[in-house]
């Protein structure tokens, strides 16, 4: 439930700032949205088993399920590396993020 | 061919990639090692066509680990013919690139080929989140490629283009990623072998699933998470409007298909969403098309339009209707590409893609001028092109299926389809070249320091002038539909221009000065018509010798309806 | 042999291009000649097929002929002629040729005729295919190709032209998808494509609904192309094109298509009621609104086309009709018309080119001396009015016959001839008025004026006397066309019909009605100005036209307006509707499911609950942070409690790395604040209210699901292979990094390419558009504490501390991956914050050591990891490790995939810095590593650290205290800039 | 000698300064959970007499550990630069000042003495030879 | 364990007032140094989350922690003087 | 429970209140440079009591050399980290709300441009 709720907050969060005008705000939004992906995988294999998933277990019902472990960790380079792309994005528009006024010029 | 080397479509080209990275800035190193790989992929992948002619598929799992635990790599004929598609696909618009200059820099051929591994990734893997990966292998070079330009003539545009397209489809991608999460929450894995059918017992796992076929649907640009497509595509170049509108979409599409057919098992309870969606996403496509202003935002939402038309085929599930789908989803890369390619060579050399700015470039080009109305034709769907097949097909098929109200939709669609390619042939190919020569005279009566300083080649008109030019175009053409908005339209971005005019004048694909008439630009040569005219005249092709892709397309369909090869081929049984 | 017809007509299309070339405007003439031979050809095949007796169900002659092309749909080019077929047969050809010479004169003597014949003969092959098609999807192809021909062949004359040529395109579209929804209900209903077969199918009388669904598909795509009321307005407009073109496209072509479909479909649908209601409704209303609109044109050819709406309009009553006898009415009208107006509209371009108008108020003013267009014009004129000893009114007479006749209640026959009479009379006027009006002209002065007109040349009006000739004869004698029209009445009509004409039938009712005709008309010639005047004020309430441009600009319009729902290019519109969505997928997926598996175990743990708190107040923070850097610093706070969260949940790794790459996002964030503004935008308060709900209702959404869809089944099948057999099959302990790099290698090959390319990226990025400029701080620049290089002693001590700690943990990282916390990413971030640390340390932006060639970097990380990927194929796959025995020890390859991820990353975080973070090399390249084009050596030359001399310049600000100096060069973002610096 | 007495002049060093982190701990602490402030704070200059980067680095690191003092920053009137030289940096030739924020102290005199005494005490800690006395 | 329990409650309210200074500010300057404390109360987590996970590789993370917590207490003062050195 | 056990909770909850000092201090104190002062202190000192206290209850060779490094970088890394926010607090002119003296401000030396500065923003 714990994570289940980590998770609602993270996308609320994230959700909430990408509707925002800011590049840099939606880049966090995006971050926040990562971390709930994330969360989410890890609780795709149970968080009712925490211990850490080293060696040759004898007893397997206590230890993490280490698929997700890798998933995020895969997941969360992949994403360090779009936020990174897009925060260059955010100060190659205008003279600043905003996004709402690079669009209005472009438009126009 | 052994199954062991499919990895070999992503590994050959990464490889590529990373060596021409390391050797650096030689051109023609980069031409022919991108050229080269792209062309030993597509041969590779007819092979592949060539030994499922009957059916079946092969799979490999990675480093050979047992079944369930590999990442497994799976062809049949439908990968393999996205295979070949796709791989055409990005050689005609490197081809473009390459002719337009857009590839000269030390990026673009390392970009396209990991694009390319990207892309043939994704259309092999039946691991779910390996799919995941695939696509965002796709999706960075992408990030890369949109934002290509010569050095510091980029242009705002591209950057806004750029921001809307990373968001979105990083938006996309995590959604997708939670989805992926979520079956493995419910099914415990995300091979597609061990998925097969779970989503029709499952009801937590067909929910699970459903939130990556949102995802993938948002890539597709499905109605209503579609205007993003339209937005985005015409802020870049054209050479990569052309090849995204080939990869991007169509990978989503290919996974649409391919998901709902394994782990959905093409579940009849769901279908009525699609078809409802796809209706709606040819619709409201076409009548963005048809509102736009700008050759290449008019064929984006036309894109989005026939989105709905190739989707539809998935949500017919019956043999005819992933046959007609199939058969149109290869079509319309085809075609779209054709489209993007000859009005991008027109950008290209003349500056401009905005309607009514330019007049009576089917006189002065009549080759690409044939090449576009070809392939306009074929996208309305007119015989004897491929496209009338696609859509034929796909009607045939509904009919069957008692989709009566998608049939209509259809047709509708496809009247509306043809008065937007009309308002393209009618505002940039069709008219007098001789019209706007005078314009540029009196312009040039008016302002005598026409070039500026800097770098003289290219005249430049003063604000006033361009706007006075647009407006007495406009004007001249009182039957044209909107003169009156056209002129005010074209107006303010020739003002608009006007201070960006020194960032763009040099680079040959941005925006250039507009007043520049079309009778003084230098023609565009064969190298930049020919892929413009060699995908005119495969859509021909394709519509004279429906027969073979057509028998192509019902196979894999049928591998798509009884997907028992496909799952067997993944377990390794 | 009808392919043989089918392949000549589409050969002599694509020669016809070479033929111009050579012949110029003279091509017709040989142009003409395969058309003909294809004509004689049909003939022959037909008159074969009636000796040898292969005849259809209703015993007329018949020829056929299947070849396949899309089995996978059953469509085949099956061609198929009856005596139908061979009437439309002989009409395309014959007609084609003789506007094919007509052309050789028409057309300009030099100019560019290529597109001209390509298209004409074009046309002809269409209508062919189409007259011919035994199959339906080669029957709608061909349809289409008509229309494309003619959108064409309208489009091409001029710029006026352009805008008919769109409305006729989008009518005749239209209509042909009609035509093709038709098609699709047939092939689905009857199973074949065979329009033979279909036309006799049972399921004609099977299925009612069916049948009257296809008969009103099949009469709107016959009515768009025929133009028949409501789609006749686009036919009068196209009359811009060329005259050849517009006889063609009147005669024999184009809206001849129509009537050919409706005869054809006849058989199946003269017993449907909506079918005989809809096709007589609307053939008697054009026919009426043709014929009177005709008798109020000035230009002669408009005239023509308004009579072509209305001779069309009879044409199609007669099908509607039904009877055998109407069906034979409609045959020899069809070729009566067929004669005449070609003759006419040639006739019509004959004055036009010697006269230089074909405006009856210009033409009052010459005096046309051209006696043999005069004659056969009006000979052709009144075959048209129905005079007699000329076809049309044999045509006519049987025409009257069969609507006396006409079956249903009593007064149908009383309205429809009396209809048919009135537009007769109206046909009688409008044919005296355009001859009388083409040559009843005065000449204001003397004979030798300017304005008197002479004859063409024989072979500019040879062909349009041979068909008003035609038209004579075949008055004379009608019995001659006896054979033609039975086969052909015969096929339309489905069963046995006996066509006998003669010249005298006897004093039968309709030669009354003929009479009567010829009467009034000749009343209305006679005081036809005064009629004239009495019509001018009545002009038709709707234009035709106005509609289909009303239709066309509100769909442009509105589509403007769709398009502008979506049409902003900021991405937050965008972003929210892809949430909004999602809330309702949950929304119904919470309403389909009703019972979920029970959860597993005790999912959380009481002390979770600090890092919700945190989490919460983390993102709340977020949102609420009104300055950048709070903003940065509370995502690193959700950063740091995921890190805690991943500790939580026994993911060591990933909590490692979660935390490297949250303080290196943080680190890259801060070189890109200072070309940012300090603080977000206000929004008044209303507009946070739908952010907030959408956001609610995803975040709810979200819970929703993790708690359904999670925690709620035992560990997965892989899993337990992997913690079971993990350490056998890899050697390694560390079974997340087991999965990484053995297992599922391909995924951690993908996520360092895309690290890889996000370095490329970028610096193709910034290669492309320079980043906007910096916004310096408010800086003290006077304080004592101003230094750089004082106040960075601390750093680059306590730097100096930790570099060995760091090179050593990054390397320990590395190699142990295998085993315990570490491996590639986790080293290489680390190493990356050593970097970090070594330029936040260094006394200058220039100064920092980050300077490494890293797209080289990357390079060789992504072909390190995929060259160990192809090592994998000694052992028989892809990515496969081997375990080589290295002086003893036993080594995996999966090391060395690790130093490739090791490489890319590096390579990421160097460029990022390199990129980012430091003024740009000189000579105004940024440093984008020597691949940038025109820097020969590679850039482990040309980008490592400051030269000789622009250390010394630093020392030199340095020493002379110039602290300014010092600043500013720090935010010197632009070549010159720097360079000014440097040289004072 | 020296060297040999260096590791207990360390430890000496630091445990002083152990007992002086106690000390003025109590003292914020007292001042933060009482109400209102009894905080006399003020920034001191403070001319060091450390002669490398490792002893001012040491020295103000230990300033800002203290509770209740801040290091603000380093000014040297010498500005030859110790960043590219190697690890032992010869002697500076001028005065090194450091900046110093502090709370309790009430004076700027009585904060350099503290800080003089600290230094001192660290100096004669760390130095192997040449400590001031 | 009571003890490690009790730490990590008296930290997490402490985080929570260092992330109130964040928002209130009033300067930048109390934004930054607010969190860096934030950021310390962070790695005093790690500590005791991963002592009482008996994760023995707890100081392995705290290391890390430390070294890199450096790095964004020196980004958050180039963030304050934007770029300035 | 072991006596070490016992020490390690003692430990870590006087480090957790040492650090809940830094926090209060951040709430409490009127001015930026007080805050970071205060963060300081108990930011360095209460995570190594922190640390100290889980190495007491996770005792071994191998981590105590790591607690050892953790206690050497965290004191240098918190302390150079801190005076690195206190500097840039000050030269981006972060008012100093509370002194009885600014030995600093004297050694400033006033400038014109500087004086307009100041006069703008007040
Ligand atoms: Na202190
Ligand atoms: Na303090």
């Amino acid at each position: 439930m714990t994570v289940a709720i980590t998770a609602g907050l993270l996308v609320f969060g994230a959700v909430y700032l990408m509707m925002k005008r800011e590049m840099l705000r939606v880049i966090l939004g995006f971050i926040l949205l990562g971390h709930a992906g994330n969360i989410v995988l890890m609780a795709a294999g149970g968080t009712s088993r925490r211990d850490l998933p080293y060696g040759s277990p004898e007893d397997l019902s206590t230890i993490a399920d280490p698929l997700p472990q890798a998933f995020v960790l895969t997941a969360i380079v992949i994403a360090f590396s779009i936020t990174i792309v897009m925060l260059v994005l955010a100060v190659t528009g205008n003279d600043d993020d905003d996004t709402a006024a690079a669009a209005k010029e472009v438009q126009e | 061919m052994s199954a062991a080397l499919l990895p070999l479509f992503v590994a050959v080209p990464l490889m590529m990639a990373a060596l021409l990275v390391i050797v650096g800035d030689r051109r023609v190193v980069h031409a022919v090692g991108l050229l080269g790989t792209m062309i030993t992929a597509v041969g590779a992948a007819v092979l592949l066509i060539l030994e499922f002619r009957s059916g079946g598929a092969i799979a490999h799992g990675i480093s050979s680990w047992p079944f369930g635990i590999a990442i497994p790599f799976v062809a049949d004929m439908f990968t393999a013919l996205m295979l070949v598609v796709t791989g055409l696909l990005t050689i005609v618009c490197s081809w473009f690139a390459i002719a337009s200059g857009r590839a000269a820099n030390v990026y673009f051929a390392p970009l396209v080929l990991v694009l390319t591994a990207g892309v043939n990734g994704a259309l092999l893997t039946a691991d779910l989140f390996n799919l995941f990966v695939f696509i965002e292998v796709m999706l960075l070079p992408s990030y890369g490629l949109f934002v290509l330009a010569a050095r510091h003539k980029g242009t705002l545009q591209q950057v806004a283009g750029a921001r809307l397209y990373v968001t979105l489809n990083l938006l996309t991608s995590t959604v997708f990623l939670i989805g992926v999460g979520f079956i493995y929450g419910t099914a415990g894995t995300v091979n597609m072998g061990e998925l097969a059918g779970l989503a029709k017992t499952d009801p937590t796992v067909a929910i699970s699933g459903a939130v990556c076929l949102f995802a993938l649907a948002i890539k597709a640009s499905v109605v209503p998470v579609h205007g993003w497509l339209a937005a985005a595509y015409p802020a870049t170049s054209p050479a990569i409007t052309a090849l995204f509108s080939g990869l991007h979409t169509k990978v989503a599409i290919y996974g649409i298909y391919r998901m709902y057919a394994v782990v959905f098992d093409g579940d009849s309870r769901w279908l009525w969403i699609g078809v409802t969606l796809f209706c709606l996403t040819m619709v409201i496509g076409v009548l963005g098309a048809v509102g736009e202003k700008t050759t290449r935002s008019i064929l984006a939402f036309h894109m989005i339009s026939q989105i709905g038309y190739i989707l539809l085929g998935v949500a017919l599930f019956t043999l005819a209707g992933l046959t007609a789908g199939i058969f149109y989803l290869l079509h319309h890369m085809i075609v779209k590409a054709s489209l993007f390619l000859s009005t991008g060579a027109v950008e290209v050399r003349y500056g401009t893609g905005e309607i009514g700015k330019l007049s009576g470039i089917a006189k002065r080009e009549p080759v690409i001028a044939v090449a576009f109305f070809i392939a306009a034709l074929s996208l309305a769907g007119l015989p004897p092109f491929s496209g009338f097949v696609a859509k034929f097909t796909l009607i045939l098929a509904s009919v069957k299926a008692g989709q009566i109200a998608a049939v209509v939709v259809m047709l509708l669609v496809s009247l509306v389809t043809l008065l937007s390619m009309l308002k393209i042939w009618n505002g940039v190919f069709w008219g007098d070249s001789k019209s706007s020569e005078k314009v540029s005279t009196s312009n040039a009566d008016d302002d005598a320091p026409a070039t500026s300083p800097a770098d003289g080649n290219l005249p430049e008109a003063s604000p006033t002038g361009t706007a006075a030019a647009a407006a007495s175009t406009s004007g001249r053409k009182q039957s044209v539909a909107e003169p009156a908005s056209a002129a005010q339209s074209s107006g303010g971005v020739a003002t608009k221009e006007a201070p960006t005019a020194s960032a763009t004048r040099a680079d040959p694909e941005t925006k250039a000065s507009s007043a520049t008439t079309v009778a003084e630009r230098p023609r565009i040569g064969m190298a930049l018509a020919g892929p413009a005219v060699f995908t005119a005249a495969i859509t021909l092709g394709l519509g004279l010798g429906a027969e073979l892709l057509l028998g192509l397309s019902a196979t894999a369909a049928e591998g798509l309806l009884d997907t028992t090869a496909y799952v067997q081929a993944v377990m390794g049984s | 042999m009808l392919l043989t017809c089918l392949v000549i007509a589409l050969l002599t299309c694509f020669v016809s291009p070479l033929i111009t070339k050579f012949l110029g405007r003279n091509a017709g003439w040989v142009l003409a000649l395969p058309l003909l031979g294809a004509a004689v050809l049909a003939v022959s095949a037909f008159a074969d097929a009636a000796r040898s007796g292969s005849a259809d169900s209703s015993g007329s002659p018949v020829v056929q002929q299947w070849v396949p092309w899309m089995p996978t749909v059953d469509v085949g080019l099956g061609l198929r002629m009856d005596g139908l077929a061979l009437v439309f047969t002989l009409l395309v050809l014959v007609i084609g040729a003789l506007i094919m010479v007509y052309s050789t004169r028409y057309l300009e003597p030099v100019g560019k005729h290529g597109t001209f014949y390509l298209l004409m003969t074009g046309f002809a092959a269409a209508m062919l295919a189409l007259v011919l098609a035994d199959d339906l999807i080669v029957l709608y192809v061909a349809w289409e190709a008509t229309t494309l021909c003619s959108f064409f062949l309208i489009a091409r004359s001029g710029a006026g032209a352009r805008e008919p040529a769109i409305r006729t395109l989008l009518v005749t579209v239209a209509g042909g998808l009609l035509l093709l929804a038709a098609v699709t209900v047939m092939i689905i209903a009857t199973g074949t494509t065979r329009l033979s077969d279909i036309l006799v199918d049972p399921v004609w009388s099977a299925n009612g609904a069916l049948t009257t669904a296809v008969a009103v598909l099949i009469a709107m795509a016959a009515f768009t192309k025929s133009a028949q009321f409501p789609f006749q307005a686009w036919l009068p407009d196209s009359m811009v094109a060329i005259t050849p073109v517009s006889a063609y496209l009147h005669a024999a072509a184009m809206v001849k298509a129509g009537i050919y479909l409706l005869l054809r479909f006849s058989p199946v649908f003269a017993d449907v009621s909506v079918w005989n209601v809809m096709l007589v409704t609307a053939g008697l209303i054009t026919a009426l609104f043709g014929a009177i609109a005709a008798l109020r044109r000035y230009d002669l050819k408009e005239l023509l086309a308004y009579s072509t709406m209305s001779q069309l309009g009879l044409l199609v009553t007669m099908i509607g009709i039904g009877t055998p006898e109407a069906l034979k009415a409609a045959v020899i009208h069809t070729i009566a018309h067929a004669l005449f107006k070609s003759a006419l509209f040639m006739f019509v371009g004959v004055i036009d080119h010697s006269a230089h108008t074909r405006d009856v108020r210009e033409l009052a003013h010459m005096k046309l001396r051209m006696p043999v267009t005069a004659t056969a014009m009006g000979l052709a004129a009144a075959s048209m009015a129905g005079v007699p000893l000329l076809l049309g009114f044999v045509s006519k007479e049987t025409m009257l016959k069969a609507f006396l006749d006409a079956p249903g209640p009593a007064w149908v026959p009383w309205v429809v001839t009396a209809a048919a009479a009135v537009a007769s009379i109206f046909t009688f006027a409008y044919s005296a008025r355009l001859v009388l009006g083409a040559f009843g002209g005065r000449a204001d002065r003397s004979e030798d004026s300017d304005d008197v007109v002479r004859e063409a040349s024989p072979a500019f009006w040879g062909a349009p006397v041979l068909g008003a000739t035609a038209g004579l004869v075949l008055g004379v004698t009608p019995f001659l066309l006896d054979k033609l029209v039975t086969v052909g009445a015969t096929a339309s009509a489905g069963e046995e019909v006996e066509a006998h004409f003669a010249l005298w039938h006897g004093l039968v009712p309709e030669l009354f009605v003929s009479l009567t005709v010829i009467a009034i008309g000749t009343m209305l010639v006679l005081a036809r100005h005064r009629v004239h005047h009495a019509m001018a004020p009545y002009d038709f309430p709707i234009s035709g036209l106005d509609v289909v441009d009303t239709a066309r600009e509100q769909t442009i319009r509105f589509g403007g307006v769709v398009g502008g729902w979506t049409g902003s290019i900021a991405p937050r519109r965008h972003l929210s509707i892809p949430a909004v969505a999602l809330i309702v997928i949950a929304a119904l997926a919470a309403l389909t499911i009703d019972d979920l598996p029970a959860v597993v175990g005790e999912p959380s743990d009481p002390l979770d609950w600090v890092l919700v708190v945190l989490i919460a107040c983390g993102v709340v923070a977020m949102m609420q942070a009104k300055t950048l850097i709070a903003a940065i610093v509370v995502t690193g706070v959700v950063g740091f409690g995921m890190t805690v969260w991943f500790l939580q949940l026994g993911a060591t790794d990933v909590a490692i790395t979660q935390l490297l790459v949250e303080i290196l996002t943080v680190c890259v964030m801060v070189l890109l604040l200072r070309r940012l503004p300090t603080t977000f935008e206000k929004t008044p308060p209303r507009q946070h209210v739908i952010p907030l709900l959408v956001a609610g209702g995803a975040g709810l959404a979200t819970t929703v699901g993790v708690w359904a869809l999670t925690g709620r089944r035992e560990m997965s099948p892989a899993s337990e292979y992997f913690l079971t057999e993990g350490y056998n099959e890899t050697g390694g302990t560390n079974l997340v990094n087991t999965i990484l790099v053995d297992f599922r290698a391909l995924d951690t090959l993908g996520e360092l390419t895309v690290l890889g390319v996000a370095g490329i990226t970028i610096a193709a990025l910034l290669r492309a558009r320079k980043p906007s400029p910096e916004r310096s701080a408010n800086i003290q620049d006077h304080s004592p504490l101003i230094d750089a290089r004082d106040n960075t002693v601390f750093v680059r001590t306590a730097a100096k501390l930790m570099a060995p700690i760091i090179v050593a943990g990054s390397l320990i990282l590395l190699l142990r991956g295998h085993y315990e916390p570490g491996g590639g990413f986790i080293a290489a971030l680390v190493g990356g914050a050593g970097f970090a640390l070594a330029y936040l340390a260094a006394p200058s932006d220039r100064s920092a050591r980050v300077q490494m060639p890293y797209l080289l970097l990357i390079g060789l990380g992504v072909a390190v990891g995929v060259g160990t990927g192809f090592l994998g194929y000694l052992d028989g796959s892809f990515l496969r490790p081997l375990h080589p025995e290295v002086f003893g020890f036993q080594a995996t390859t999966a090391l060395v995939f690790d130093v490739g991820v090791y490489l890319a990353v590096i390579g990421v975080i160097l460029a990022s810095f390199n990129l980012l973070g430091r003024p740009p090399k000189r000579g105004g390249q940024p440093l984008v590593g020597g691949s940038d084009p025109g820097a020969p050596t590679h850039e482990s030359d040309v980008s490592d650290a400051p030269t000789d001399r622009e250390k010394r310049a630093e020392g030199e600000s340095a020493a002379s205290g110039s602290t300014s100096s010092e600043h500013s060069r720090d935010h010197a973002n632009n070549p010159e800039e720097s360079d000014e610096v440097n040289a004072r | 000698m020296s060297w040999l007495t260096w590791p207990f002049r360390c430890i000496g060093f630091f445990l002083w300064f152990a007992k002086e982190m106690v000390t003025s701990s109590a003292a914020v602490l007292k001042d933060n959970l009482t109400p209102g402030q009894d905080s006399t704070p003020g920034i001191t200059a403070f001319d060091s007499q450390c002669r490398n980067d490792y002893e001012i680095t040491l020295l103000a690191a230990l300033i800002t550990l203290t509770p209740g003092t801040l290091t603000l920053g380093l000014n040297s009137d010498s500005k030859v630069s110790q960043a590219d030289v190697a690890v032992s940096s010869p002697a500076k030739t001028g005065p090194l000042t450091i900046y110093v924020h502090g709370l309790y102290s009430g004076s700027a005199d009585a904060t350099r003495e503290e800080l003089r005494d600290m230094e001192t005490r660290m100096l004669r800690g760390i130095r192997r030879e040449g400590a001031p006395s | 364990m009571i003890g490690v329990d009790l730490g990590i409650l008296i930290i997490g309210v402490a985080c929570l007032g260092s992330a109130y200074r964040i928002l209130r500010g009033p300067t930048q300057a109390d934004r930054a140094v607010a969190g860096d404390l934030l950021l310390f109360g962070f790695v005093g987590l790690i500590a005791l989350f991963g002592v009482r996970m008996a994760n023995e590789y707890t100081f392995d993370i705290v290391l890390v922690a430390a070294l890199v917590g450096f790095l964004s207490a020196l980004s958050l003062a180039r963030a304050l003087t934007r770029g300035k050195r | 429970m072991d006596l070490l056990t016992i020490i390690g909770n003692i430990t870590i909850v006087i480090g957790a209140l040492v650090f809940a000092t830094a926090a209060l201090g951040v709430l409490r104190f009127p001015d930026a440079y007080m805050r970071v002062s205060a963060v300081g202190t108990a930011g360095g000192v209460g995570i190594v009591l922190l640390v100290a206290g889980a190495l007491a209850l996770q005792p071994s060779i191998p981590n105590v050399v790591k607690v050892v490094l953790i206690v050497v970088v965290h004191l240098a890394s918190s302390a150079v980290g801190t005076m690195a926010i206190a500097r840039a607090t000050y030269i981006t002119r972060t008012p100093l709300e509370h002194f009885e003296f600014d030995e600093l401000a004297e050694a400033t030396p006033e400038t014109d441009a500087e004086e307009d500065e100041l006069s703008e923003r007040s």
